[in-house]
Formats: structure tokens, C-alpha cells, sequence
């Protein structure tokens, strides 16, 4: 099977005696003897066969459309309007490659400077990448480079951090050695300023999340900002994005750096992947040269026409090598471009609303789960919502699965100290019936449990 | 054409999404100091008016479904539409990595099928699907070999060999996880100098990172000795799979003496590209360093299902939130399930037998010089090292050209030790006709060279746009809406 | 550029197709006489191949997501994306027209619910959404007056009257029916002459065929009197929705008298115009004539759910196979929930808007004559009899030149009664900025035409091809790729 | 809502101004008083919402992708390769219409002309149009076309044909008052070739179609053109165009014209419609002038370059009025070139293939139904079978239903002499688990009814 995509499949014997061979396995004389092997795997089969097996075991996947799910932290079901799909589905941009010969990639080119400049607009820095792997990762890179630039090992994380994103961050700096020193939270859920300010001494960067990974609006960025920078170091915020429309860009709050899940636009969830790690830089030499990943520029063509093409390709791997400032090279185009493509979309009022509706419908869904549990923390939340159970947790979470709900994400397991908590989040696409439906099931789970 | 900016079509007042209504009226107060208000300048169009702007960019640009792309290392071959079909069933869509595992057993088993086909394949172990794109693969493989290295007490061996015609993301993944990279040259074969080789390995030697066949095309004949001196020196092979489409199918990099093998799903097993990405780039290993492996695993057991399997002692963490790119992974399962054992092993050997039809069929024009053997794999490396002396016609220019005709250029100037390098890989699933009329062209531009180098030099003519120029763009960086409107009104540009 | 036929590019022993293998190895003995003996001479190609060539077909191709498409009579809207998506649910694509109706009561209730709205918005009591097109629809309608005539003993009444200014498949569809066709004359107006309208009706009127707006684009502001003429000879009322546009969420069919209206769902609903089909041509009916509707209509009680009701004694009989085109209804109904009330009123003012804005921005320009009244609808028809008569430019020449701007020609030479017709109909999708940019155009193209008529009259000179001799087509007619090889091969052709 | 996809509705104000009006109303002066109205319909809604509120409605089908179906009948599941699919969205063909202006529609209209040279090729007929609603009106059209060409005015059909065609078929020629006449089948199911002989004196056209209703290949298609012709009828067959890679092209069995069902290839059911009509006809003037639809030619430019119109359109509504012949206008373009990129990918032999595959999988349902009920008649049947039970086929069909499967199209009630007889049909999706679990089925409920 798998010869509808061969051509030549008809055509080998002319081609090999047209250059003097006379067998397939002429091609492959310079390999040692007994190396080509007999593969132990499947048949091919027919498309519709695939299609038909495929399908049948995705459908075994219960997806959000089908049950209510109140889960977040980190992944949010946002909707995605049908022409972003349709967009980034053209074979044009889908089949394309890096934009290496920019006069035939000018529409990449352009769609991923508009990804850029869109980007800069909302988190308020000049500067930005054509996309990191995901937003972990792109923290992770940011840790690196501050200790570049600042010739320092000391990056400085909140404690209250996705357990995803430390161990990315774990991962990436383990080789250069960096340590990693965590700031905790206060009674409120809020980075704890006075231990920053103990911790902060000798830093290569601070790093802070607008929400928190509570879902906690940080009240204190700028004076955070303002820590880091009197330490000599560098300001890092991880934001995600869809807040951006009611909370101030990062960069008019002190970041020199901001990191952040472009993926929340433009892109479903997909089991996680894959995403698109946001990265801008103040407009300041040093950070640029320093900074990791694909940067699309405007330039003009001999006839002085304004054009696109990469740009800045010394900082990158093909060319600097084990000197590069990353090794990135495939990144993650497509899904910036569907992230850009929704915020063309949505423009300055229709973010601003976005974030508006999930505003109000997390506040609707922390005053109803406050009925039936303990939230957590005092602030205002966005999308998260930690909530704390007199039942164990794994209790509620199997007696709501059983009812066709699916709770939220267990957070006690990383943070022993919060007990039986997990997150729940809202969305634009949370719908008023879910929440009243698990409230009222958790009302009965829990009656059930008081027994 | 023009297509001006998304910004230029933006008109104030213009709409172009839906919302639902939130829940309830309710107001929240963000606190004063935490309210935006910066300028959010974001455009503001229609919806037809988006879509158009997006299409008339798309027609603005090049990929596989518009003609032959035979972009060296690349490995452009065709993205089955079943792919796409596939990745966009609602069971991939809308699922969150975070469910329940009886609510994700589809998800689940698809990452694991895709595991058991990816052992066989490479002859390794045990796989991570985790890592998003070639680079992150060989991050987490060096990784795996510092940890394995550490875990044994190991503590010196701090360098990492890697040929000089590697990949450039080969040293700086190294350079990433902390190694030292100890480059070793390639000898007249194009392939790894053994003596050097010998010479370079020692007790601080952790690994070897090695493509094969390497980046000229060319199989790396001795790489059982290599494997050899390697192991012998205590360190460990990794394999870049980014030439895999070579070998599919026939040869697997744990019988050439592997121990840790990232591939490109993106490349090999026919995923799209997507304009630089979404990529992935699975790593496997051999047994004794499964332990490494980043977490969760995906296992198996008839009681519980598929499950994420966080028991990992060793783990060296994560290279990248959640999973990996899911909806990359079911596109190369699909392909994968098409192809079968026969249509794999034909994939490569028809790799193997363009490029080579390529190769001979160009051979003995005028300004390409092919340096090394002849028998290459599944790409090759010309060098217009004699037209840029005789005509003054680069290589660049000959890339230029090409677009041109229609056609994608080559990969050009890699790798390095190849002097004005054209690197063409032509996939197996471009037609005889299509290679002949690209080998034609070559051979139109090589005569152009030698009797009319202005034509050549100044390509493209045909082009959505002329030569751009990208000196231009690194010396006046202007990387962002923003930064192009700051430098107009202060009168620094005029384009 | 030249994209080859797809004859041209198999090659033997190429396949692109993969099936799964038969259930079993059956032997099945096809009678001697009627086993294929005659050669199959399909191409033969890859699925690459397939794939590339229609995509390049595709970008030879212009659609509303290209960029303006003012085809007069044609309400080219934008086509919204989620449309599409819907209709791509496995819900649509896979389920059979025979499946008993407790597995399709989703499909039944899409029909149902769109009924409801179509019948609020025409104002009309009962719909069928059978006919697979406007004509198929006028078909439909004029089936039913038919119908209803003679059910009542008037088997005189063989006469349908039509504007002057109709689309042509009103005197055709009537034709089609069994009816003879009579021709009203319109007045200085545009509109149609009252007095010959009172001369022609008589007992064997069996109905009037009208369009309001009509095809210039004016509202028939006598419509009552209209009406109340045709009524009174015992005649029908049928309303041709090509326009409806105009008149969305606004005015309804049903209060301007009329007894039978068809819709154009790819029209005024926003469906695809798929390069000339699929449509979908509702009809809906008045009370008294819902007995004569197709069968079968949809149903829908408490008990049963949805189901398609079969009981309906003096229907016509079908207009087509099953109950419609499902695929598109889907899609028209999807555009309504958007829509609402509030939005389908707003498409029909900015659609006049626009309109007008076109017309008033254009009218004074040099060559183009504003023939009756300046108060349009949804689309405007210019004269280019002036310029004809000055310079020699015909409306087929501005239309071509229209091309070579990226922009999309109007509909030319119709309606009829206007001399040299240029029928420009914006639509509501399009952006003020592109009708000042179509406006922009035809005004150079009417200096070009007092300038330098010869650029207009070779034009296109940027489109993928020059200017096609449709008159060749005609007199020397090849129609298939057979007809074309015979010809080439006995030398009657030379391309 | 809505205003999305309307982008001057920001400008009302400024463009009525402009071209001197003071608002909307003024533009529907023209009105007469009181036609405006307000319409009861419900408000707008966002695109998540429609999404899935009409995902949710459209799960409420059940799928043959979910149930094993054995329905056939004239609508038929076949697999549609992905590619098809995706090539058909492209915008570029979707959006577009009937292409006016051939300069910037060569796409289409070369799709097109493709279409018409591939089903040239197989039905065996050099004149093909563009497409006509469906088989059914095809035929009617065929008929209306027949009375034409010959001034006479009786059709003759086969009485074993489908009761959609011939609904068609009787409005279709209601008006211009044609006679249809229908000859039985004898008792192999085939058309009785004597009872045709005594009714074909002055018919216009006499139809037969392969295969038949009953799924059976009609012997004797050639005889039964002969005795049209002899008759001075012209000749009309009706094909399933997935049949002809392995029987033989009509037009070389005598047919003059050609109609069918196009949308067998590369469309999927969709609830049966849209389709598309095969209208071909034999190489004469006469026919060509009489023909219904549109049709695209081959020509060239000014500067000779070879490309593609359309043509003949004086036939057309939009020329010839009342006179036309027929009164179509859209027609069902984006269906054909589905069709036709399949059957590109086909090529001679996926079709012959396919079509032994359908044969082989037809002959494996029959032989296993042969087991459980009585197979109505001897002969080859290509995907339909028409099975007799002894107990009342409503009572099978609901038990079946019950068992997750559906049953066939009963057609006892379009033809009572035929009993208690289901179409059972079979494709090359059918699977030997979906047949076998059918027979099991239908043997339990034999002799669950026996009892």
C-alpha cells in the first residue's frame, strides 16, 4: 500500500537502467552487509479503512462538546471561529516549510510579521518572536537567557507555578546549572513580596504570571518589576493572552521580557499540542542579540517595494551553532498565524469583550462552587478557580465523572499544603447550565459523602 | 501583488467576531493599577475581510501542493489530506490534556500505537512523543545521555563529538544541555574521519550525534566501527533522524549501533510542515535508558487501558508542557497505517532512487561540481563552487533562479563543508517528469550563467516580489507594526 | 500560467486510488455482451499529482473570497466559514435519504426549522426544499399553478406573463411547464406597464412571474395594483427571490401579494455558489396551495418527532430525487441562527446601501448612462450605450478591463431592455473601500476609453489568459478531451 | 448580530451623507407605505453558540458510520478519498460562480471540461454537459429532450424503476403532456423485450438503465437499442457510472444518449442531496442543439493559446428564453468536479477495481441473505438485492433496528406483486462483519417470528 503517493512507483526499472543501475538494491551497496532488515509491522491498508479505524478509536475520546468539563489550568477550551480553521487549513501556509526563499513565502512571511506585531500590541513590547513550542518552553528560554545577559544563575519562580511548567523549566536549565529558587504565595494567594525581596539578591531573573496559576490576578506586577530591576535583573511575565483586553500589557508594567501560551487563540486544544510559546523583548540591542528563535522583519526589495524576510539569523543555530542562543528551528508558524488570524478577528473591542465574559463567568462560577466548597483564595480570578472540598477530592471527581461531569484539576497532590483543592475554570464557552448542573451535583456528592 | 498589512485594512468601527453573552452581568473590579490602559491597537476588520486578506497571503505563498520542494534536510514530501482529515475529528480537537484517562482512551492508545510503530521502525525501545519539533527531539536525547552519564557517577564527560557537516541544531542542542561541542571532521569520502574520530574520544566523551545517511546524502559506510570507537570510548551514539526518509522501512539506527534516535514526524512520516511548524520529534531508546525518558510515558494494561505513566524514576523532566504535538502525532499514525511494512520500504527506496536519477541526470553540467562519491541516498550536494569562479553566478543566485521557473529552490550553503552548496532532496513522491524539468532548469541556468550571468544574478523575475534584500532588514531591524510606524514618522525609512 | 489537461499528465501505471480488498474472492461471471471490451482511457495519476493539479487549477480561479464579485442578479456574498463547517459534521455527509426517521431526526428537524424561517420571512405558510436551484424552484412554482388550475376545472388559463425584464429562466421554466409566455413591456420607469399588464391579463392568465426588486434593481413601487390586476383575472402571483437581497428581514413577498415564491438559498443565504452549483430553491406556498407542494414535506408532531409526510393528495409529484440539497440547507440554516432577526434586516439595508452609494459615487461618469429612476435596490444596471457610440467601447470591453484590476466583471448585455448592461450588485459583504476602489476603476476605465480605447478593447492583458474566443468555441465545438484528440489528429485544430 | 460579516455597518451614517441621504428608510421610499415590518423571528447568535447547537442537533442522525446500513436504492455509501474533499473546498472553487468570465475561471472551467472528458470516457459518449440536478431529472430531461428530437410524445421506462425517478419523470412531462409508458419486467427481473416491442410504435425515447432497480444487470441493452431505433426512438440509458469499468460503455451499446448518477463519486449521501446528473449524447447536431444545461468547450485566446469556455449557450434559458432547451441555470458544478478529481484518482484501473470489488462484496450479501430469505431473482446484481422474507418486512426492519442495524428499502409497497421485499444493498464499504452480524440478526428474528 502507500503507492498512490509514489509516482515513480511505476517507473523504477527505466529510471534505475536510465542511470546504469540495474536494482533498487544497487542504491543501497554502501550499506553494511545484513543491515537492511524484513520489518516486523502491519499491512498498509486502505484510506477508508484508516479512516474508518481512526475515527472509531477517537470517538472512544469523551471530548468537552459532549460533556461538560471544568477544566483548566494551563489548557482552556476556547472557541475557535470556523474561518481561522479554514485559513490555516490552505495547503499554501499548511504545506509550506521555514520561509528560506522569501520571494515566493510572502505570505507566510507577512502573516507571521502580523503574528509579531499583533503580539507587541497586546503585551506592549516591540519585539517578538515567530513562536516558541509552547509557553513552558518558552519561559524556560527566557530563564536561559537572563542568565546570558545578565552573566547570572539565579532565576526566581513563584511557587504557585504549573507543575508542568517547573518541570520544564527543571529540564531546560539543568544543563547550564541554573538554580531555580521559588517565592511563595501569602494568605492571599498573591507572590509574597518580602520573601522575593530576600530572594532576589544576585538574580538572573524574576518571573510572575498574570493570572497566577490560582487564576489569581497578581496585584503587585509592577512593584515586582521594580524588585527585579533594583537587583540588576530581569523582569520576566508569563501572561496569557486573553486577559490582555482588560489587564494591562506587561511591557507598560515594567517586563523587560514576556512569555506567554500564544495557542489560546486560533488553536483547540488537542490533547495539548500544539501550542505556540509567545516571546518579546524590550527594543534594547542587548536582549535581541540575546534573544532565542525566528524573527521576521520588513525590509524592501531592489526596486524599493516593502517586503518580508527572516531576519536576525545570527543569534540561530544553522549559522552560530553551538554559539546559537537556542536551538530552535522548527517552531511553531502555523499555530501563531491561526493565533493572529483570531485576534485580526476579534480586534481591540472584541478581546476586551472576550475577556469581559470570562471575567463574569468565572466570578459566576466561584460564587456558585463558593455554595457547596471553600474558594480558596480572596482576589479576582480569571478562568481558575481553586476550590477546596471537605470530601477527598478523588471522591467528588469520580462521583461528578459518574454523574457525565468532569471536575477540575487536582492540585493538592503539588501543593500538600492547599489539601483537597482543585481548579475549576471558566470560559466564553462555559454555559450557565453546566455550572448550575455541577454545583447541584456536587451539592448531592457531597450530601452523599456527609452520610 | 501588494497585500498591504492587516493594520493598513484595519477601519475603526469594524467588527469581525461573535461572543456569547457572558452568564451573568456581573461586575468585577480589576484593581485600578492592574486596568489596561495602553492603546490596544489591534486591527479591525469583517470577517470577509479577514478571510480575504488571509487568502490573497496564502496564494502569496509556496509549499508542497504548488510543485516540486526539494528543500535539502527538509524532506517536503506530500501531506496526505487523510492526515488532515483525520487531525481535525472532534475526538482530537476538543479533548483537555488534563481529563480523566477513561475519558481519553482514543488519545491514548493512538500515542501508543504510534510508540509500538516508531520501536520498530528505529529498533529502539521505548519512546517519548513529548518533544515538539527535531531540535527539542535532541535536546531531550543529550539530555538522556547527560543523565545516564550523571546517574552512573560519570561526572566527566562533559563533550559531545558531532561531525563538522551536522545539522547546526546538533551543537547547540549539546551546547543547551550543557556539553561541550568537539567538532570531527569529515574526510574526502564525506563521511566521518575515523583517525579523527579516534583521536577525539576519551573519558570525557559523552556521545556522538550522527545523521545517516549524513547531510550530504551520503551513507556513512563505517559506522559500525564508528559505533565502535563510540561505545568502546564510553559514550553513547544518538541518531538524527532528520535523513530517516532514506533508510525507512530498511534499515533501522538500533542495528547500525544507535542508543538514542530522535525523528521528525514532520519530515519522515509525512506531517505538514506548516510554514516553520508545528513539528514533532519523538525520541527513542534503547532499554538500559528508558528510565531517563521524560515523563509521562504512555503505557498499556488490560485492567486500567491506556494510562500516562509518571513513574519514571530518572526522568530527566520535561521538555515541553503536556504531552507533545497530539495532533501531529495522529496525522503520522494515519500515514503510517496506510503506508504499511511495503509502502515504507518504497517510500525510501524511491527517496533513493530520485535523488540518485537526480544526480546522475545533472551530473557533468556546466558550474555544478559533485564533491565525493556518487551513490548518494535520499539527497545530494552540488557545489556551484565552479560557476561562482568562472561566472560569478552563486549559488544563491541559482536558487533565485530556479523560483523563477516555478520551482523551490534548493537548500543552499549547507552543509558547510560543501563550498557554495545546493542541497536538493526530492522526495519520493514527486514525479520522473517533475525531476527532469528540474534538472532541466538547473541546466537552462547554467547555460544563462556562462552567457547571460545579469539574468541570473537579478532573479527572481517572476516572483510574487524581486530580490529581497535582507542585509537591509538586519542592519535596519524592523520587527514588529509598531517599530515600522515609530521609524517612518521619525523619517528613517521611507519604504 | 498553463496548467496541462489531467489527460495530459497521467502517465501508465500510475494510481492514486487505494480500496480496501473485497469482502471475499467471489468469482462473478459478467455476461459475455455487456463485459467492458471498450477502452477506459481515465487518466492515471498519483495523488500528489491529483492534488497539485487542482490546486493550481483552484488559483486559476476567481471567488468571492478573492475579492470583489458585483455579478449583477447573482448576490455573490461572502460564503461565512462556519457554513462549511457544519455541513462537514459526519451528520450530513453520512447518512442515507431511506434511514427510518427515528435515526434522522436531526436531518428531518434542520428542514423543519429552516421551513419556519423561510416561512416568516417570504410570508408564506408552507415551503418545500426540494428543488436543487432557482429554476428548478420557478419549475416547482409554476408546476403548482399549474396544478391548482386545472384541480379547479380551469383548464383554460395556459397563459404566464412575464416582464421584459425577467431572467430568462421565467419564460423558461414556464415554457418548461406546459405554459405559453407572454412578454409585459416595462414602463419609462422600469417597472412594469400597468396598462399593458391590464391588456394582457385575461382568462387564460394563469399567473404574472415577477421579481421585486427587479432586474434593474427598482422596486416595483405598484406591486399592489400589480397584484390586485392578476388577482382579479383569476390569475397567481409568483415571486422570482433572485432579489430578496434587497428586501431581507424588511418586506415580505407574501404582503406585496404574492401566492408562490422560490428562494435562492446560494443567493440571498449565504451557501456557496460552488462555480455554478450546488444551489437549493425553496418554494414556499400560500395556504390554499400547499396541497400541491411535492412530496415529501416535513412533518412534525409530538409523538413521532420529525417525519416526512407523504399525504399530500394533489402534490405535483418531485422536482428531483429525495428531498433536496440537504448539504446546502444545512448551511443556509446555520447562516439564520446567526443572522436573527435584527441581522437579516441589516444585511437587506446595507445590501441597498451599498447599492446606492455604487450608484451615486458612479453616476456623471463619462460613457455610462443611469437609464430610469436613480433610487435602486440591492444592484444597479449602468448603459454603456454612450460609450459604445463615442468610442467603441462595448460593456463585454469594460467588463474584461475589470479584470485586469483583480476585480470581478458584472453581469453584461442583461437585462435585456437595457442597451450595452452593465448590472452591478456589491452585496453587503464588501467594504466601502472596495466599491470606491470598483467605482476608481470604471471611472479610468471610461478615461481609458476616451484616451486609449485600444487598452480597454484587448483587455484582459493581466488575467491568467487573454481575451477567449468564445466565438471559436461555438462554431468549432470540442467538448470533451475525445472530441479533441479526434479533431487534432485529423488536422482541424491547431491548439 | 451578524454584523460581523457586514463591514460597512460601522458606516451607515457617514455613506448615507455622503451620496445625500439622511437614512435607511430614505433608500425604501419607494415602498408603498406599511410594508415594512417586523419579522418574529428569533435574535442573533454568536457562531459558538450555532456551533453547537447544530452539532448537537445534527448527532441526533445516526450515521452509517455508527450503524451498519443496507439501505441502497439509488443512494449509495461509497468512500470519498480525503483529497477530493479538501480540493472541492478551496475557496477558489467554492465560492466562485458559473463562470461568466472565462479569463479569470479557467480553473473551473478546465475542472469542468475534465469532468465532461472523463465521463465522455467512460459512458462512451464524446458530448457531455456540465451537470444536471440528478439522475432522476436527467432522465426526465432526457425524455422531454427524446420528444423533441423525434416531435413524438411517448416515453417508454421500465416499470421496474425507482419511484423517485418516475415522480421526477411524471411532473417533469405533466406539462408538455408526454405519455410514459412502462413495460413489466419478466421473471429473471430483467425488462420484458416483447412487451417492449408491442409498446414502442411511435415512442419518442425508450429508457433501460444498468443495473436495474432489482440491482441486476439487464442483458439486453443492446436489443433493446435496436428496437428503439428500429422503432425511430432514440435510445436512452441510465447508468451507475461505478458499474462501467467493468461493463461496457452504453454508447457502445447503441445508446444515443447517456444519463446517470455523477455524485456516486466524491460526494458523500449527504441525506441525498446535492447530486449531480450525467447527460451525455452520441456526436450529432441534432442532439447537441437539443440538448438541456451547460456545457464547456475547448478554444483559444487572441494569441492562440489553447483554453476553455462556455459554449453553445443560444440553447440557454438566458438567451432563448421560452425556447430554451430547458430552463436551467444552476446546475451542480462543485458536485461534477468532486466526481471527476475522483475519478482522476481512479483512473481505468481503481475503477475496475472498484467496480469488481462492489461485485464481489454484492455477490458475498446475496449468497449470505440467499441463507435467510429468498433472493427475488437470478442474475448479476451490482450492490442491490432485492430479498423476499416470509415475515412481514416491517417486523424485520424494526427488529433490526433494535439490534443496531438497518435493513433495507422496502419495496413491497411500490411493486405488491413482489411480496415482502427489502433492497439489501452492498458497496465497497460494506464489511464482512456488518453482512455477517445482518445474517445472524435476520436469523434470529426468522425464528424468533416463527414461534
Amino acid at each position: 500500500m502507500g503507492r498512490h503517493y509514489l509516482p515513480n512507483s511505476a517507473h523504477k526499472d527505466e529510471m534505475l537502467k536510465e542511470i546504469g543501475f540495474t536494482s533498487i538494491e544497487d542504491l543501497f551497496s554502501d550499506v553494511p552487509k545484513g543491515m537492511v532488515q524484513k520489518f516486523n509491522l502491519p499491512e498498509g491498508k486502505s484510506e477508508y479503512e484508516v479512516f474508518t479505524e481512526l475515527s472509531e478509536i477517537l470517538s472512544k475520546n469523551k471530548t468537552v462538546l459532549e460533556m461538560p468539563s471544568f477544566l483548566g489550568a494551563g489548557t482552556y477550551f476556547h472557541y475557535v471561529p470556523a474561518h481561522v480553521k479554514y485559513l490555516i487549513e490552505r495547503s499554501e501556509f499548511l504545506t509550506a516549510y521555514t520561509p528560506y526563499q522569501p520571494e515566493v513565502s510572502q505570505g507566510m512571511l507577512q502573516a507571521l510579521f502580523e503574528y509579531q506585531s499583533i503580539i507587541a500590541e497586546l503585551v506592549g513590547l516591540p519585539i517578538v518572536n515567530s513562536s516558541m513550542y509552547d509557553w513552558g518552553t518558552a519561559m524556560a528560554e527566557a530563564a536561559l537567557m537572563s542568565a546570558r545577559v545578565t552573566r547570572r544563575n539565579k532565576f526566581i519562580v513563584p511557587k504557585a507555578l504549573s507543575p508542568e511548567k517547573k518541570r520544564v523549566l527543571g529540564t531546560y536549565t539543568g544543563g547550564p546549572g541554573l538554580e531555580i529558587v521559588e517565592v511563595p504565595w501569602d494568605e492571599r494567594g498573591q507572590l509574597d513580596i518580602e520573601k522575593l525581596k530576600e530572594a532576589v539578591e544576585g538574580a538572573a531573573g524574576v518571573y510572575i504570571e498574570m493570572p497566577n496559576f490560582f487564576g489569581l490576578l497578581e496585584e503587585n506586577v509592577r512593584e515586582v518589576g521594580e524588585i527585579a530591576h533594583e537587583a540588576g535583573a530581569l523582569f520576566v511575565v508569563g501572561v496569557d493572552p486573553t486577559i490582555l483586553g482588560i489587564v494591562e500589557a506587561p511591557g507598560e508594567l515594567g517586563a523587560d521580557v514576556v512569555v506567554g501560551e500564544a495557542a489560546y487563540f486560533g488553536n483547540p486544544m488537542n490533547f495539548g499540542g500544539p501550542r505556540a510559546g509567545i516571546f518579546a523583548v524590550r527594543n534594547d540591542k542587548k536582549l535581541i542579540r540575546q534573544m532565542p528563535g525566528r524573527i521576521i522583519g520588513m525590509t524592501k526589495t531592489a526596486d524599493g517595494k516593502r517586503d518580508f524576510v527572516m531576519t536576525l539569523q545570527t543569534r540561530e543555530q544553522h549559522i552560530r551553532r553551538a554559539k546559537a542562543t537556542s536551538n530552535i528551528c522548527s517552531n511553531e508558524a502555523l499555530v501563531a498565524v491561526a493565533a493572529a488570524i483570531h485576534l485580526a478577528t476579534l480586534g481591540p473591542r472584541g478581546l476586551r469583550e472576550l475577556g469581559e465574559i470570562i471575567l463574569k463567568n468565572t466570578a459566576y462560577l466561584k460564587r456558585r462552587l463558593g455554595e457547596v466548597g471553600e474558594v480558596a483564595f480572596d482576589g479576582v480570578n480569571f478562568k481558575d478557580v481553586p476550590v477546596k472540598f471537605e470530601v477527598p477530592y478523588d471522591v467528588v471527581h469520580e462521583r461528578l465523572l459518574e454523574r457525565g461531569i468532569h471536575g477540575g484539576y487536582y492540585i493538592g497532590g503539588h501543593f500538600p499544603e492547599l489539601g483537597e483543592t482543585a481548579l475549576f475554570a471558566a470560559t466564553e464557552t462555559t454555559r450557565k447550565e453546566w455550572i448550575d448542573a455541577l454545583v447541584e451535583a456536587l451539592r448531592e456528592i457531597i450530601s452523599e459523602a456527609e452520610l | 501583488w501588494d497585500e498591504p498589512t492587516i493594520f493598513e485594512l484595519s477601519r475603526p468601527g469594524r467588527i469581525g467576531y461573535t461572543l456569547p453573552k457572558p452568564i451573568e452581568e456581573i461586575d468585577v473590579e480589576i484593581p485600578e493599577k492592574l486596568r489596561r490602559k495602553s492603546q490596544l491597537n489591534l486591527p479591525e476588520l469583517s470577517e470577509p475581510e479577514v478571510v480575504k486578506h488571509y487568502t490573497r497571503l496564502s496564494e502569496m505563498n509556496y509549499g508542497v501542493d504548488n510543485g516540486i520542494y526539494p528543500l535539502g534536510s527538509c524532506t517536503m514530501k506530500y501531506n496526505p489530506k487523510i492526515n488532515e482529515e483525520i487531525a481535525s475529528h472532534p475526538g482530537v480537537a476538543y479533548v483537555h490534556p488534563y481529563q480523566d484517562e477513561r475519558t481519553v482512551q482514543g488519545a491514548l492508545r493512538i500515542m501508543w500505537e504510534l510508540e509500538q510503530w516508531l520501536k520498530e521502525i528505529t529498533g529502539m525501545d521505548r519512546f517519548t512523543l513529548q518533544p515538539a519539533a527535531g531540535a527539542n527531539g535532541e535536546f531531550t536525547g543529550v539530555s538522556i545521555i547527560r543523565a545516564y552519564h550523571l546517574d552512573r557517577g560519570d561526572t566527566q564527560r562533559t563533550e559531545m563529538l558531532v561531525p563538522d557537516s551536522a545539522h547546526g541544531t546538533n551543537p547547540a542542542s549539546a551546547a543547551m544541555a550543557g556539553f561541550k561541542v568537539v567538532e570531527i571532521p569529515s574526510n574526502e569520502n564525506g563521511t566521518v574521519d575515523l583517525e579523527a574520530l579516534e583521536n577525539a574520544v576519551s573519558e570525557r566523551t559523552a556521545g556522538l550525534m550522527l545523521t545517516n545517511p549524513n547531510t550530504l546524502g551520503i551513507f556513512e559506510d563505517e559506522i559500525l566501527e564508528i559505533a565502535k570507537i563510540v561505545h568502546k570510548a564510553g559514550g553513547l551514539l544518538y541518531y538524527d533522524g532528520a535523513n530517516l526518509n532514506a533508510v525507512l522501512g530498511k534499515i533501522r539506527p538500533g542495528d547500525m549501533g544507535f542508543d538514542v534516535v530522535h525523528l521528525n514526524l514532520h519530515k519522515t512520516f509525512s506531517t505538514p510542515h506548516g510554514g516553520g511548524g508545528p513539528g514533532s520529534g519523538p525520541v527513542g531508546v534503547k532499554d538500559f535508558l528508558k528510565d531517563y525518558l521524560p515523563v509521562p510515558l504512555v503505557g498499556y494494561d488490560e485492567e486500567r487501558g491506556y494510562y500516562l505513566d509518571y513513574d519514571v524514576p530518572k526522568s530527566i523532566g520535561k521538555v515541553k508542557e503536556l504531552y507533545g504535538n497530539f495532533a501531529v502525532i495522529v496525522r503520522a499514525l494515519t500515514y503510517l497505517k496506510i503506508m504499511g511494512r511495503e509502502g515504507l520500504r518504497e517510500v525510501s527506496e524511491i527517496a533513493v532512487l530520485n535523488a540518485n536519477y537526480l544526480t546522475q541526470k545533472l551530473k557533468g553540467t556546466r558550474g555544478y561540481e559533485l564533491p565525493h562519491k556518487e551513490l548518494r541516498k535520499h539527497e545530494v550536494v552540488f557545489s556551484a563552487e565552479p560557476m561562482k569562479r568562472e561566472t560569478g553566478v552563486k549559488a544563491l543566485d541559482v536558487a533565485k533562479r530556479l523560483l523563477d521557473f516555478g520551482m523551490h529552490a534548493p537548500t543552499i550553503y549547507f552543509p558547510l563543508i560543501v563550498h557554495e552548496a545546493l542541497m536538493i532532496e526530492p522526495t519520493e513522491t514527486v514525479s520522473r517528469e517533475e525531476i527532469d524539468a528540474y534538472v532541466e532548469a538547473l541546466k537552462r541556468i547554467s547555460e544563462e550563467a556562462y552567457t547571460n550571468p545579469k539574468v541570473v544574478k537579478e532573479a527572481p523575475h517572476n516572483a510574487a516580489v524581486g530580490r529581497v534584500d535582507d542585509v537591509l532588514a538586519a542592519k535596519k531591524p524592523i520587527l514588529s507594526w509598531r517599530m515600522y510606524l515609530r521609524l517612518r514618522e521619525k523619517g528613517e525609512i521611507d519604504y
